[in-house]
């Protein structure tokens, strides 16, 4: 559930622009606290990570239903500062590739970006109540939880956006009165059948729910097969190079030098 | 997603859209998103998208591989519009916006370098940023070779698919894992290499100049124009509203006008 | 494993197993790039090691992912244990080891010893066969110290030789390889040649291996193909009768091997100088004896 | 550029440019793994050609990382231009140009003329001068017309052709290769050669690359060096000088060129064989004299 696919000119403005409001204002005091050189030193993690991320949103795992974000291995190795910028990073690439809507980036990074806090924290909460023995585990739990926050808070934002009803009214974007219309087709079959203004009064508790019900059933296959994903990747990158995990991602990497240097022991 | 097409389309291509200058192009992109956003009827919806279309037919752009990207949102937009609105208007409302932006994106993407479209995001964002948008777009391309490299391996060694699901998706998975390390090693090298190469804290985009004045004030006058519509059918909608078809029919006539003088030319 | 007799089988022996057969592909990449494999058939036949000589894209990797089914051809036929291996890849794949170009990507396990044994395991066998086999696989390779090493650690030869023992841990009748000399040092590269001539010899596996290190060639193969740009297969025959027709190699802009140019040059200014040799110990032979007569 | 007169330096020479030093550094990794990068001292004379030898493993890319800055050594000292350079980096970079080993992680920008121009701009050049320089790159390797090309779409010695331009685009006098002739055909190896030769002798450019193609070094080399695994360096002189030295290089697991074994080999038999020779040319002068006489 890392990004909405809600399409552009759909959501009321003022939540839009809120949302650009709120993820700008976080970027711009990540950035500021990231001066150091240490920090630039990261700049193409961030890229590489946010690639990586946009990479395994592209191949689904079953077509269209389902595929696997990442977003918490990414905070994971990233820290707060920088998954709040690889968040925005990703979101613009995909919005650039249609994928989403360019004017719900804003509130489309701050998901991802929520996606990658918390399961940074969570997973350093974890790992810390678990031992470092087990991170699979801990990344496991710390993904289902992370998912699960998260699906509530997309369910909170459409709640809060009102496109479900009668609350549309007061923002003009799908006034059920502006969508009747006359045309010459509005008196035949086709008009009556398709394009008549349909039930106007719909409650707006209906949309509502019907939207988190399918959110909420689909929502925990995705979970799971993430969390398992998770658990597997941050497991292997644990064994394999547990610096990267635990000591915090600032810390210099090793510097593995390609070809054939590590030969002599 | 094949993004070695969209990147030798927005290079290579020779349309007057790639002659245009990146900022004009940007303007017009704008322009027309404040165009969906204000709308609210689908019939000036649907006259942008066959609007764009025609478009892209006459400046020949490779339909093929943008129209099913422009499409790909369509399948979301009708999720959520199934979900959540209250009727079948309001749903194809919803599909039909998502498609139109994401086709204005994509023909975006299309005709411009993205460096062009990242150095205007690099302009008015704080370093970090602008150069990680930069880093992550050349990045994909190493990666999507690499995962394709892996699955092949796979494929090789024992095979994806087939009769050992939880086996196969175990090896998927570890694939990821070695492609997650293999990145972390890529990034250092990445930045020991900018370093040689001169960086020190800002990727520098020199901003193509425009090749053709012409196309780009038609580009933001046309643009304009389409808002103008938009805007006028959004407030005076009661009164118009019985004109609307006329808005799509008059777009389809320009598509096909398009394609015949295509096809006389030719 | 029991040892056959696998030697003294000529391309053109009627009676000779053929393991794959490529006439006539032609493929055409997105970008317009076409690569037509024709001119001669290419075969490698049972117990054999054939190389694949070309300049850079000449269509050498081409030509194995079409052996290996990773490309359909669509033109002209491929076929190796007698079926086309983009069709039904699944039902001959056990029968087939590779080892690609990057190795680094071949490697998908957190262990060595896991990752040889990741043909088995997807195969289904039990845990007891899969051990075995892993140990003998890395015994093949003399890499048994590696077993519990992380492979993102090794070097690139050592990482090679891990790629190979995977690909060596079902007995394949064929083994494809990649530039598999590409990165190595002298020492790798020679136990490399032997190791390659001891499961020719002793477990009768066909190998085919693209190069473009002209100077192995001699020493490893029992043919050799050559590629002209644009995929034509120019020549073909032993080392011998290829490195004999030096105007065909340069066109395929190939360097003929030191020694090979060097005996030509010889001949050039005096006919009574002895045939190419094609082994330092057999040219010193060669020159000791032109000189002493 | 002018031309000057780099010729005639021998490494002992007090009165060369010293370009390069490496005096007897030590790097350990974080696995443990330690190269000594000592014996005798590396050196690197303005206007020549050095080339690093040694088998996998031995250190190569660590003493080119070291020259370039990017390995700080923990013992010894290493200066490039009178100045450290991991300490300084900033203040020479402009004067260096690096290919490193994956070209294809090298190339950052999406079309070739721009990433040529990667260096100037970001140097703040002007934009008319940017252009010209990259001109004058792509026309020095002679791949002009793949100035609007996306690099993805290249070929392996396109992409090391386009990364050497973008090396040479600030017009360095120090080039730094790290095994620039892998996966050339020998065509494209010629021309780079050539290439490299030119530059040396018009441009007084130094060049230090690293190879385990021990056959191109008389071709190309004005020194050499060799790495012994675990650093350290083992021998350095003329290519004659170095490959006299047969058991040195031995030991360090390095083939001595085909025409140097076969003159040993030669030698072992018949001890009026002539001395080595190192090209084709000269060794078949060299063999006909040996006849007639």
């Amino acid at each position: 559930m890392s990004h909405i696919h809600i399409p552009d000119g759909v959501l009321p403005v003022w939540l839009w622009l809120s949302g650009w409001v709120i993820a700008a204002a976080l970027i711009w005091f990540a950035s500021t606290r990231s001066r150091g050189a240490d920090v630039r030193r990261k700049v193409p993690l961030v890229g590489i990570i946010s690639a990586l991320v946009l990479v395994s949103m592209s191949s689904e795992i079953v077509p269209i239903a389902y595929h696997i974000n990442l977003t918490v291995v990414a905070g994971v190795l990233l820290g707060p500062q920088l998954a709040i910028v690889s968040a925005f990073v990703v979101q613009v690439v995909l919005a650039l590739l249609g994928h989403g809507g360019v004017t719900v980036i804003g509130l489309n990074t701050l998901m991802t970006m929520a996606e990658m806090l918390l399961g940074w924290a969570l997973f350093r909460a974890f790992v810390r109540v678990l031992g470092r023995t087990r991170v699979r585990a801990a990344s496991g739990i710390a993904t289902v939880v992370t998912l699960a926050i998260t699906t509530t808070l997309l369910v909170g934002l459409v709640a809060a956006s009102g496109v479900t009803g009668a609350t549309a009214r007061e923002t003009g974007a799908l006034d059920p009165q502006n969508l009747t219309f006359a045309s010459p087709f509005s008196e035949g079959v086709v008009g009556v059948g398709l394009f008549s203004g349909g039930e106007k009064a719909t409650a707006p508790a209906v949309g509502l729910k019907r939207f988190a019900t399918i959110v909420y059933t689909l929502g925990p296959v995705g979970w799971l097969i993430e969390a398992l994903v998770t658990a597997a990747i941050l497991g292997y990158v644990a064994r394999v190079r547990p610096s990267l995990i635990f000591e915090g991602p600032l810390a210099p990497t090793e510097r593995i030098l390609p070809g054939d240097e590590l030969g002599v022991h | 997603m094949d993004v070695a097409v969209l990147d030798r389309s927005a290079v290579s291509g020779r349309s007057h859209l790639h002659l245009a200058a990146p900022r004009a192009k940007l303007l017009a992109f704008a322009l027309l998103l404040a165009s969906i956003v204000v709308t609210t009827n689908l019939f000036v919806v649907l006259a942008l998208l066959l609007v764009l279309l025609a478009l892209v037919a006459a400046e020949r752009l490779p339909a093929r591989s943008m129209l099913p990207l422009a499409a790909y949102p369509a399948i979301f937009a009708a999720v959520f519009a199934f979900a959540s609105a209250p009727d079948a208007l309001a749903a194809a409302l919803i599909v039909a916006k998502a498609v139109t932006a994401a086709l204005a994106a994509v023909t975006l993407m299309f005709t411009t370098p993205y460096p062009q479209v990242f150095a205007a995001v690099q302009r008015v964002t704080p370093g970090l940023v602008g150069d990680a948008l930069l880093m992550t777009y050349r990045a994909i391309f190493i990666l999507a070779d690499k995962l394709a490299d892996l699955t092949r391996a796979i494929r090789l060694r024992a095979g994806i698919a087939g009769t050992h699901p939880v086996r196969s998706a175990k090896a998927t998975t570890r694939a990821l894992g070695g492609l997650l390390l293999y990145s972390v090693d890529l990034a250092q090298r990445e930045y020991d290499v900018l370093v040689l190469r001169g960086y020190s804290g800002r990727l520098k985009v020199a901003e193509h100049p425009s090749r053709s004045p012409i196309t780009d004030r038609m580009l933001v006058a046309g643009a304009l124009a389409l808002l103008g519509v938009a805007t006028v059918w959004r407030i005076y909608w009661i009164g118009l509203i019985d004109y609307s078809w006329m808005l799509p029919a008059l777009a389809l006539l320009g598509l096909g006008a398009t394609f015949l003088f295509r096809g006389r030319k030719r | 494993m029991t040892t056959h007799d696998c030697d003294h089988i000529h391309p053109d022996d009627p009676n000779a197993e053929e393991v794959v057969r490529i006439s006539c592909v032609r493929h055409t990449y997105e970008d317009g790039t076409s690569v037509h494999l024709c001119g001669l058939d290419f075969l490698a036949h049972r117990g054999k090691r054939v190389a694949v000589l070309g300049p850079n894209g000449a269509g050498k990797t081409t030509m194995l992912y079409h052996i290996l089914g990773l490309l359909k051809p669509q033109e002209g036929a491929v076929s190796v244990f007698g079926v086309s291996p983009s069709e039904e890849w699944a039902s001959i794949r056990r029968r087939v080891g590779v080892v690609l170009q990057n190795v680094d990507e071949q490697i998908i396990s957190p262990t060595v010893g896991d990752d040889v044994a990741f043909s088995p395991r997807q195969y289904g066998l039990p845990e007891s066969e899969v051990r075995e086999r892993v140990d003998r696989a890395l015994g093949l390779l003399g890499i048994e110290e590696l077993a519990d090493r992380v492979p993102h650690n090794l070097s690139g030869g050592e990482k090679r030789k891990v790629a190979l023992a995977g690909a060596l841990v079902m007995d394949p009748e064929l083994l494809v390889l990649d530039e598999p000399f590409e990165g190595l040092d002298p020492k790798s590269r020679q136990s490399l040649l032997d190791l390659l001539e001891r499961l020719a010899r002793e477990r009768c596996m066909t190998v085919v291996l693209s190069t473009h290190d002209i100077d192995t060639v001699p020493e490893f193969a029992d043919f050799a193909y050559v590629l002209a740009p644009g995929g034509t297969i120019a020549l073909r025959g032993t080392p011998e009768e290829v490195f004999a027709n030096a105007h065909v190699l340069a066109q395929g802009n190939i360097k003929p091997p030191i020694l090979a140019e060097l005996f030509s040059r010889l001949r050039q200014r005096d006919p009574s100088a002895p045939a190419t040799a094609l082994t330092v110990d057999e040219a010193a032979d060669a020159l000791d004896a032109w000189r002493r007569c």
